[in-house]
């Protein structure tokens, strides 16, 4: 197998396109977001729910989207639940930095982890708003808006 | 490794030969260029001409009593014949050059419906159209009041004609369809709609983009009011296309940009003359290295000449088809009887980026995305397709190779 | 023969070699091609960058995953950012691509003009505009009822700016003029124009189609909220060109023409989202190789140096200037103290066309005609002139030769 | 010099050029036009006396031009005083043929005369107008429109 390929569709990224984590609708949300790529024609809605201390006690979202935005999703609300509004925006820049080339995190500390597996997505401009559509609108949750797009 | 068995003597390998960027290579696999829908490859006669021209008479035209000038503009004005005969139009005044497709019907919906249509009018238009045909309707319709009427389609992905007539009445003003649609491939019958539209003293807007690379066009015997296409998908150049009108229609049209050329004299005294048609709607310096270039890719076409072009197309089509219709999850957008060149598809719980992306790895290029027709994504449900679409450079081959690069994706993610 | 003295390390012998179209002969003799204001040559480098694109990459823009996609709307997006630096723009953003400075003015008269300008608004221009800085306005003042005003030029061709004060008012909403006049070469101080437009509320429209290929440009220092060029008079390819707006009035204009790439969304259900600035204004599918080889044009100029360049021709102009003068009978139109790149004449008794033929026969290409500046003949009381204009590959040599068949000219018909 | 200038400016349309004949207004004539072509800024007035019996017994022309204009308008007038209509239609054909390229002079009878002179602007496209504009006046006379336009 080629590999660009493997680098891009690895494992995990496959295994959270099939199953994605906090895949559902939330009743009770502090903050709603809708995301779209109409390039894409992907759509998604991201759920917060944030309590007094500034940490989100819960996330899910609902959507269409190709495989790097769904696990992108995915691996997204599994990163941030439970972390501070802070941490969240602190991962947000380092995500945003990576996939579009800014930040080398083979030479550079991150706090990633995992989320790192999207780096491949830099080589592939086309393919950066899928794997960032979770991040921006994500942002735009805290900000408290309500629906923004991407191209 | 790129030949065809039943070629009707059409010898691909040496038109191939022709293309010298269909020799690249994508990372270590050999180009398969199936995304000839958005843009066609240009051949290396059409690509000498530009350096021809740049090397031998570049001049301003029209304006200039030196040799250089009077040779560029004799270049300019014999592509006009040349484009009057591809299409087979009456008159060479019938012909305006423009920058594109897009830009024709801006001019279409600027001068001529700016001028003639009024509150309440209704343009027809379908509902497989390229947002080429279908928001500058859209903003006119919002500047003068009028109404846009969708023509429905059938799930096969064809005009569903019984309620076009049905739609058709003395209100309707404008008849805005494309030839073959470019997500689809579905080929509409542009003469019975001409005829039925001027039934109720309607004009029709024909966008060929995707017709005039692929088959005949006669667009005297299809009797359509306009017609416009772009070179660059017919083996010509980016940022050049034409608008045929009716030579009635362009001489009681306002002009649409204003500037040199277009106009006889301007005096801040007696006033502005307007020049006669077509230069009327030519404005200001033409591209023109690049009509002479779409000039070039008219007789290249024409050398191979256009029976075979089609009859290769449809082959290899149906080829492309019938292969595609073995894959598992499989779901073909787009399957009219009368098609041209382009094969959508959707793939079972794989998202169309996906697959563009993993084909990219395979060398294989295709488009994946709404393919600027959303109305059609909308129609059918579904938020995008692959689409693969050929020349008459693809070979089964190639066929071959997206239909295996198909299979890899189904691995990876289905 | 074509060297030069006093060249200050400017080797115009090396820089000729790049243009092949200057090896050429017309009739028995070499060409001398004085016509750069209507149109430049193009060097190989630039040429070299239309093969490449198309045998190496060439794909429609924007809308692709696959890699040729990818590399073309690398390659035609780095150009923006090119096009930025060259004329001084705060943001790429501020720097639409458009077919050529025609172009570039209809979109800003309809966008701008027919969106913000009310009954009785006033539009300033100059006695010595080009049509495509005259037309448009025309066209749109006829259709919204505003009124076009014209400043008056002095008999040396500079703009009256005692006028200019006396005219401007709270009426005043544009003020449209060339930064260089293609027919008289005069240099407008776009600054001081900008400052005392801006004090009444109005904007300023720069056409520095003749300005860009001969000096530095900066639009942000000049404060102008829009800047107009082509690409085919600074050595890049025909029919492209440029429209640089300030991002705030970008912004608040809709759109121009409508189609693919300008629009975000649409359904017929919910409706047309345009897409952001600039691609709002760029529908359709671009000039693409075209705005590559612009790219390689600026590369190229930069790779000489502006500055450079100014110099060369100011001292090119200066030694025309002196020869012609000592020719008996010659008048030179336009005499402004800041010229760039234009000798314009008339021969007393001689018909310009006359002139432009004759010269021709020797080899010497100018221009002779109106120049799409019909007024400037009205306030001259001229019905032509001819028109000899430079750019950096011309000689004193070349100049000779001009001044030469100039003779000769008087020899036959004087 | 050169060959192809001293077949376009002989020694006759220099010397119309110089001396126009009939270039004069006319005070009492029974036809007028005006010729324009905008592209040189060139415009003339063509004054004609036809008389009962369809003979043009007197002719004139004032304006500007450049020497292949003002020569073929003077010649012009000489060519067709005391012709008769018909036989200026026929020479305005010849004239217009020849000069647009579809009559090969050396190949085929013609009235033309001297007026053959001007065969030289057929690889001139530029230069066609300046000598067909005074026919195309004289033929808009003929017709009775004041002023036509060539460009
Ligand atoms: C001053 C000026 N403005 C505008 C234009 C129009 O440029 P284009 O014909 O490339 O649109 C020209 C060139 O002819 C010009 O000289
Ligand atoms: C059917 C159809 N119409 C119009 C267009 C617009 O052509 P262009 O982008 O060259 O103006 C296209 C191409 O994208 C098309 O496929």
């Amino acid at each position: 197998m080629d590999t660009r390929m493997k680098h891009l569709y690895q494992e995990l990224i496959i295994d959270h396109n099939k199953n994605p984590r906090n895949f559902r609708v939330m009743e009770e949300f502090s903050h709603e977001s809708v995301g779209n790529n109409p390039l894409c024609g992907d759509k998604m809605i991201l759920y917060l729910k944030i309590n007094d201390e500034n940490i989100i006690e819960d996330i899910s979202f609902i959507g269409d989207g190709c495989a790097i935005s769904k696990a992108s999703s995915s691996m997204m609300t599994t990163a941030i639940k439970g972390k501070s509004i802070a941490q969240a925006r602190a991962l947000f820049k380092d995500f945003h930095d990576m996939s579009t080339g800014k930040l080398d995190i083979a030479e550079h500390p991150h706090q990633l982890g995992k989320l790192a597996i999207f780096a491949g997505v830099r080589d592939l401009p086309a393919r950066v708003k899928c794997a960032t559509l979770a991040w921006h609108t994500l942002d735009a949750a805290l900000k408290g808006e309500q629906e923004i797009t991407t191209e | 490794m790129f030949a065809t068995q039943q070629d009707h003597h059409f010898d691909v390998a040496s038109i191939r030969k022709d293309f010298p960027i269909l020799a690249r290579q994508i990372g270590d696999k050999p180009l398969v260029y199936l995304d000839n829908a958005a843009s066609s490859q240009m051949p290396v006669q059409v690509m000498d001409a530009f350096a021809q021209y740049h090397s031998g008479y570049h001049s301003n035209v029209h304006r200039g009593v030196h040799t250089l000038s009077q040779e560029a503009t004799d270049a300019f004005e014999k592509v006009r014949f040349k484009v009057q005969r591809f299409i087979g139009a009456r008159s060479e005044r019938e012909i305006v050059y423009t920058s594109g497709a897009t830009d024709s019907i801006n001019l279409i919906a600027q001068a001529y419906g700016r001028t003639f249509l009024e509150k309440g009018d209704e343009i027809l238009i379908s509902n497989m159209e390229h947002h080429a045909n279908i928001v500058p309707w859209h903003m006119l319709a919002k500047e003068k009041n009028l109404v846009i009427r969708v023509i429905p389609i059938t799930d096969e992905g064809t005009l569903d004609m019984d309620a076009f007539d049905r739609m058709l009445s003395k209100n309707t003003k404008v008849v805005a369809v494309n030839h073959v649609s470019n997500a689809l491939g579905t080929i509409n019958p542009i003469a019975e709609i001409s005829r039925k539209a001027h039934a109720v003293g309607a004009i029709t807007v024909i966008d060929g983009a995707q017709a005039v690379p692929h088959m005949n066009v006669n667009v005297s015997e299809a009797d359509c009011d306009f017609y416009v296409f772009s070179a660059h998908k017919m083996m010509g150049p980016t940022g050049t296309g034409v608008l045929y009108g009716k030579i009635e229609h362009l001489e009681a049209m306002p002009p649409y940009r204003g500037g040199g050329d277009m106009i006889l004299s301007v005096s801040f005294d007696t006033g502005i003359t307007y020049n006669e048609v077509p230069q009327k709607f030519e404005a200001g310096t033409p591209g023109i290295a690049q009509v002479i270039m779409m000039g070039k890719a008219i007789d290249y076409m024409l050398d191979i000449g256009r029976d075979k072009i089609q009859l290769y197309e449809n082959e290899l089509l149906e080829y492309a088809t019938n292969r595609m219709r073995q894959i598992d999850g499989i779901r073909i957008i787009g399957t009219a009887p009368q098609k041209a060149s382009v094969l959508s598809f959707v793939l079972d719980g794989i998202h169309p980026h996906d697959i563009g992306t993993i084909l990219d790895f395979h060398g294989v290029a295709v488009r994946s995305g709404h393919h600027c027709a959303q109305p059609v994504m909308e129609r059918y449900g579904i938020p995008a397709t692959t689409r693969a679409s050929f020349a008459f450079y693809n070979t089964r081959d190639e066929v071959d190779a997206l239909v295996k690069a198909i299979h890899e994706v189904k691995e990876v993610l289905g």
